[in-house]
């Protein structure tokens, strides 16, 4: 019993960071309805960056609060305007054109932000300090948790919650969901679309930024081309849930990391991906639209 | 049509041209394949360094048979498809002899080549199937995957008396490779091997196999894939509380493992090949002051030396027989006998292999340096 | 075998708890051009849908030639011989006009299989054939001179015209019009009142949706008029006219023209 | 002679003796490039024509070559005999795998696609029956014996790709003048006015999948020979997203624009690998710019692939 409890321990690590990830990718699928490819190179760049930043204003310091709260907010706000930068200069200009032609530009930036990080940061793993948060292991009957886990667990569901509660109750909020169901119809109503956007891209990037640095403390190793993969499950966890969906998000990838986390522990590990996109097309027959998504009729 | 024409037209040209270029006969090029690019780019662009390194010194001391030495180096990025690529360009190039590639894959893709066209060939690539087919182009400058195999289970169960043995691969031919005879040894020895698993590299979440692994309880998990991997392994092994010891393969020397592990580091054991500080060798250390010095850096594993050991003994070879005949040189490296390198006594058997490497476990001290403690 | 085409027998079509199609009835006699009124939002283009297979309605029967074809999937609907126009134009925008009207031609192709692949004589034969067909249609419709031009740049009343040549070119028993007339100025309206005329000439049955009651009136020879998907009235343009029922309906409703 | 066919074989032409130009290095590029052309050809029926999102064809390609690299090293067949399962294989797979989810729209197609993908390469590196060679692949692939000729020299590796391009144009050709390749195209531009017309969704769109993963097949079959090698990365994801960007930054259904596009992405990359680490950030930028400057792709597709005595009137 205590292993299952680990799994589960361990499935909802890596699915909030899932999560968190999916978000970005949900948030500007909603209103832009594109596949923003280069989102989980997004989240690669803020581990990069966190690192830098941290190792050159607390060379050495050591460790505090105040060191590692600097280095969250610096990193979400540097990648929150290369968020909007990658909307400005690569999406905004193709609005209009075939969707398929902002899937490949968003393929390539991704390849830009990817090989950008290689030029700057070189090709080798980067590795985080080991004293960023305490090393401290709760061991409740046979179950662990460390602090690391415990913090990403807190946090990400603080963030989301805070997300879900600007998305239903803000004027800002419902400014964005208008704009997700009609643009059209939400530029006549005065919403400025192009600030709407942006805010979107503010909000995804700085979630990204956090799960890319969680990602660095916790698992500590960093390369330049791990975008892809967290890009990858949390586009997927995103579909699963619903695309559009912010809840929907959450919950994707809350159960894909528990999902690949009991594939991994009990069936096999060296299938595990095969199963992601098994369950995903499993879904995807039953639920063409995700899990929370909304059914779609199209007008004829 | 107007425009498709002249595009491909140029093209060829381009590719005319490129066929001139390369044919002056009063310099010696030597190829390196490696992955310049890629997930193994630190170690390709490592060996590439070292190369040059050598070539250039050789150079300044006014090169080799009264000729000037150049290195033609091409990126295979750690990839079968464009490691025949690389090779058949080399081939072009007229170049000697290749230095490479690093991973056992785009070896043995460029092998063939290499060998129909008679060009010398040395690789790190320790995949058994490298040597199998015994080319007298190639020779191994590392060792065997299943002479490690066979040192590590005899060390595992003989001297440590393991009873329960988890082994741990990534997908890569190499781990692959070494986990598997390394079980095939160890059941040979007599030992137990509870389960064997494969993580996928670069994945970093490796606790789901971990937990599974500590629901039985295992005295040693032997890991064989590469440091990146092995360093967060063994991390999560210890915050998980799994108490077992672990031993990781050759690539998992590497001081990024322990920056990986972090404190959990300590008591890793290690199998390795002697690393330069372990040997005796002033040409070793003069190597890597030497490398240090053009480069700002130390060479970033034990590969580089063992490439340029590689190169070291064709270069020699080519000395004693004042030959640029491949078959002559080829036919002294496999007469050489213990030609000293700087990773060891360097001698080739009949398939190209490097035989009579020794290996080392080393145990990881609290201060990140390493003891031998095997006897 | 029964005397009417298609018969619409009690249909309802409900969309989460709204009903937009209430238990409608009504028949349509080969070579008929049958009219259904109502203001907006009465359920005319869902009508059209259930017909075509787009929407399954919930209850009720669809007979065509006194065969069941509720449910049946669009494309087969069309192989049956029931084609349609759409309210909001749907052409191939990027394709040419000739392209467009060949795409009714698909059902009449007689390609094999591997005729996507692999050209027999069968094939060439086939696609002179039906390519001659389009030839015919375009003539028809005064299309010829914009053969190559892509649809999409054409003025509306010529994409009318050319979703309208696209589903005879199908060679049709009933053909379904969804507002043609919708977006028309007077003389494009008078020319496709001739070319509907033309077409039943040709043996064809039409259904369709307008607005614009003088067309209505004076084209069709039977029409129903539904409100909220009820059934208000059935009859001649004359008896529909005045009755108050429908008059009703289109004065309960101000906003009738979007 | 319409324009279509001045430039194929204009083309061809042009490759025809590229050959004799160039040197072994340069005639293996060469030959991958026409191998690579003929995958983003099969590509471009299922995305440029269907228009499925379709992020998976590494898969029918790989297929393809495992089943040459399989029946040639375990089951000593010769290379020739294998080329028709080649083709049948990654077909039947095709079918199997796309009909549970060939009603799925855009984007969710795009995903479950690159899962095909993912599955496929999972299923080589597990080794799966043991006889995929797991993670090294399988090497020793014979050589093409015909008439008790050994087909082994690069050369002949160029012409046999070659003749397969040539084999491929000639079925694009076939198909766009076909009811079946019109039928792509309307589903691709409108699938409920497709739909109204007759045509059958699921019954084209899998069609273009089969010819498709065929055609892969075929390439995937003269890739294992060519390289007398096959390993799983060479099928990846991002192979697929490669012949995916092929096909858009090209100009999809556009046969110059495909011809283009592979020369841009797998060719240049070639020249210009003395640039090494740069280059695939330059690479990126110029998709981006690409597609804001040319949305439609380098050499966007013309419709009015019409018989000439209906061109009358203005031109």
């Amino acid at each position: 019993m205590d292993i299952f409890l680990q799994q589960i321990v361990n499935g909802l690590t890596i699915g909030s960071l899932y999560a968190l990830v999916a978000l970005g990718y949900t948030m500007v699928y909603g209103v832009m309805k594109l596949i923003n490819f280069a989102h989980g190179d997004l989240v690669a760049l803020s581990a990069f960056a966190g690192l830098t930043i941290y190792t050159s204003i607390f060379a050495d310091g050591g460790t505090s609060i105040i060191a590692v709260i600097t280095v969250f907010m610096f990193t979400a706000a540097i990648i929150a305007v290369v968020g909007v930068l990658l909307e400005r200069l690569a999406y905004r200009p193709l609005r209009t054109a075939p969707r398929l032609s902002a899937v490949v530009s968003a393929l390539g930036a991704g390849l830009v932000i990817q090989n950008s990080i290689m030029l700057i940061w070189g090709p080798n793993m980067k590795i985080f300090p080991s004293d960023l948060f305490p090393s401290t292991i709760y061991d409740i009957n046979g179950v662990v948790i460390t602090f690391t886990q415990l913090m990403i667990l807190i946090f990400s569901s603080v963030l989301m919650i805070a997300l879900y509660l600007f998305i239903n109750k803000t004027k800002i909020g419902t400014a964005i969901r208008a704009v997700a169901i009609d643009q059209d119809a939400a530029k006549l109503m005065g919403i400025n679309v192009n600030k709407i956007i942006m805010i979107i891209f503010i909000i995804g990037s700085a979630l990204g930024a956090v799960a890319g640095l969680f990602i660095g403390i916790y698992y500590r190793g960093i390369t330049f081309d791990m975008g892809w993969m967290y890009g990858l499950n949390a586009f997927v966890a995103a579909i699963i849930g619903g695309i559009g969906n912010i809840p929907g998000a959450m919950f994707g990838g809350l159960m894909l990391g528990l999902f690949n986390a009991l594939i991994s522990g009990y069936i096999s590990s060296a299938w595990a991906e095969t199963f992601t996109f098994m369950l995903l097309i499993v879904v995807l027959i039953f639920r063409p639209t995700g899990i929370l998504g909304e059914k779609v009729a199209e007008k004829v | 049509m107007k425009n498709m024409l002249p595009k491909l037209a140029a093209s060829a040209a381009v590719c005319a041209l490129l066929v001139t270029a390369g044919s002056a006969a009063d310099v010696i090029k030597i190829g390196v394949q490696v992955p310049i690019t890629g997930k193994y780019a630190n170690e390709g662009q490592s060996i590439d360094d070292g190369v040059k390194l050598v070539i250039d010194q050789l150079n300044a001391k006014g090169g080799l048979l009264g000729k000037q030495l150049k290195v033609v180096t091409c990126d295979d990025e750690g990839k079968a498809q464009k490691a025949a690529i690389c090779a058949r360009k080399l081939v072009n190039e007229g170049v000697l002899a290749v230095i490479g590639s690093y991973t056992s894959g785009a070896t043995e893709a460029a092998q063939t080549t290499y060998y129909r066209n008679k060009t010398l060939q040395t690789s790190d690539g320790t995949s058994d199937s490298l040597t199998k087919h015994k080319y007298w182009t190639f020779f191994r400058n590392s060792f065997q995957n299943s002479a490690q195999a066979t040192f590590t289970a005899k060390y595992l169960v003989k001297e440590k008396g393991y009873k329960k043995i988890v082994v741990i691969s990534d997908y890569s031919s190499y781990a692959v490779g070494l986990a598997d005879s390394a079980v095939k040894s160890i059941k040979a020895e007599g030992g137990n091997v509870i389960y064997q698993g494969k993580i996928k590299s670069g994945t970093q979440n490796f606790t789901a196999v971990l937990t599974k692994i500590k629901s039985m309880k295992p005295d040693a998990i032997y890991f064989s894939g590469y440091y990146t991997d092995g360093g967060l392994i063994r991390a999560q092994q210890e915050q998980l509380g799994i108490k077992a010891d672990f031993i990781g393969g050759d690539s998992n020397d590497n001081p990024d493992f322990m920056k990986l592990a972090g404190k959990s580091a300590k008591g890793t054991l290690l199998v390795n090949f002697p690393t330069p500080d372990f040997l005796p060798y002033d040409a070793a250390k003069v190597f890597i002051k030497d490398y240090n010095a053009k480069y700002g850096k130390d060479p970033s594993s034990v590969w580089a030396l063992m490439n340029v050991d590689g190169l070291n003994a064709i270069l020699h070879a080519v000395r004693k027989t004042k030959s640029l005949d491949t078959k002559t040189i080829s036919n002294y490296l496999h007469a050489l006998k213990d030609f000293p390198g700087i990773t060891g006594p360097i001698t080739f058997r009949e398939d190209g292999e490097r035989i009579n490497t020794k290996f080392n476990v080393y145990e990881i001290q609290a201060d990140n340096s390493y003891k031998i403690i095997n006897k | 075998m029964s005397q009417y085409l298609l018969e619409i027998k009690n249909v309802s079509k409900f969309f989460s708890g709204l009903t937009a199609i209430d238990a409608l009835n009504l028949k349509v006699k080969k070579g008929q051009i049958y009219g259904i009124i109502g203001p907006n939002g009465a359920g005319k283009t869902t009508l059209f849908n259930c017909i075509t297979g787009i929407y399954t309605p919930e209850e009720g029967e669809i007979l065509w030639h006194g065969k069941d074809i509720k449910g049946t999937a669009p494309h087969k609907i069309a192989g049956l011989g029931i084609l349609r126009t759409f309210q909001t134009i749907r052409l191939f925008a990027e394709m040419s006009v000739a392209e467009n009207i060949m795409s009714g031609r698909h059902i009449k192709s007689k390609q094999k299989w591997y005729n996507g692949i692999i050209p027999t004589p069968a094939y060439y034969k086939d696609e002179k054939y039906n390519w001659g067909k389009v030839g015919e249609y375009m003539e028809l419709f005064g299309l010829s001179e914009y053969a190559t031009t892509p649809a999409g740049d054409l003025s509306y009343g010529v994409q009318r015209k050319i979703e309208m040549a696209r589903a005879l070119a199908a060679e049709p028993e009933l053909l379904i019009l969804d507002e043609p007339a919708a977006g028309l100025n007077e003389n494009e309206t008078k020319e496709l009142a001739d070319i509907i005329k033309k077409v039943q000439a040709m043996g064809v049955t039409i259904m369709m949706i307008e607005h614009d009651m003088d067309m209505i009136m004076s084209l069709c020879e039977y029409m129903t008029v539904i409100n909220f998907g009820a059934w208000i009235c059935d009859g001649v343009a004359a008896d529909v006219q005045d009755n108050p029922a429908v008059i009703e309906a289109y004065i309960g409703s101000e906003d009738e023209d979007e | 002679m319409n324009k279509t066919t001045i430039i194929s074989l204009g083309f061809l032409l042009v490759m025809g003796v590229f050959p004799f130009f160039a040197d072994s290095a340069w005639l293996a590029v060469g030959t991958t490039f026409l191998v690579f052309s003929v995958v983003a050809f099969s590509q471009d029926i299922i995305l440029g024509r269907a228009g499925a999102f379709h992020m998976g064809h590494a898969a029918f390609f790989g297929l393809g070559a495992y089943t040459t690299a399989i029946l040639n090293t375990h089951f000593g067949w010769p290379i020739l005999a294998t080329w028709a399962p080649a083709v049948i294989i990654p077909m039947v797979v095709a079918l199997i795998t796309t009909a549970p989810i060939i009603h799925l729209r855009g984007d969710y197609l795009l995903v479950t696609t690159i899962g095909i993908n993912i599955i496929f390469l999972q299923v080589l590196e597990n080794d799966l029956f043991g006889i995929t060679g797991g993670p090294n692949g399988i090497f020793g692939i014979d050589v093409v014996k015909i008439f008790g000729y050994e087909l082994f020299e690069q050369i002949h590796m160029y012409f046999m790709a070659f003749i397969l391009l040539g084999i491929t144009l000639f079925i694009m050709k076939t198909l766009d003048g076909s009811k079946f390749g019109r039928a792509m195209f309307y589903i691709n531009k409108d699938d409920v006015a497709a739909q109204s017309m007759g045509i059958d969704l699921r019954y084209y769109k899998l069609y273009a999948f089969a010819i498709g993963a065929g055609l892969a097949g075929a390439a995937g079959s003269m890739f294992a020979v060519q390289y007398s090698a096959v390993s799983p990365e060479a099928f990846d994801v991002l192979q697929s997203i490669m012949f995916f960007t092929i096909v858009l930054v090209g100009g999809s259904a556009s046969l110059p624009g495909v011809l283009l596009g592979t020369f841009v992405m797998f060719v240049l990359p070639e020249i210009f690998r003395e640039f090494e680490t740069a280059r695939y950030l330059v690479f990126g930028l110029a998709m981006i710019l690409t597609m804001i400057l040319r949305p439609r792709g380098i050499w966007p597709a013309k419709f009015g692939n019409i018989p000439a005595f209906l061109k009358k009137g203005k031109k």
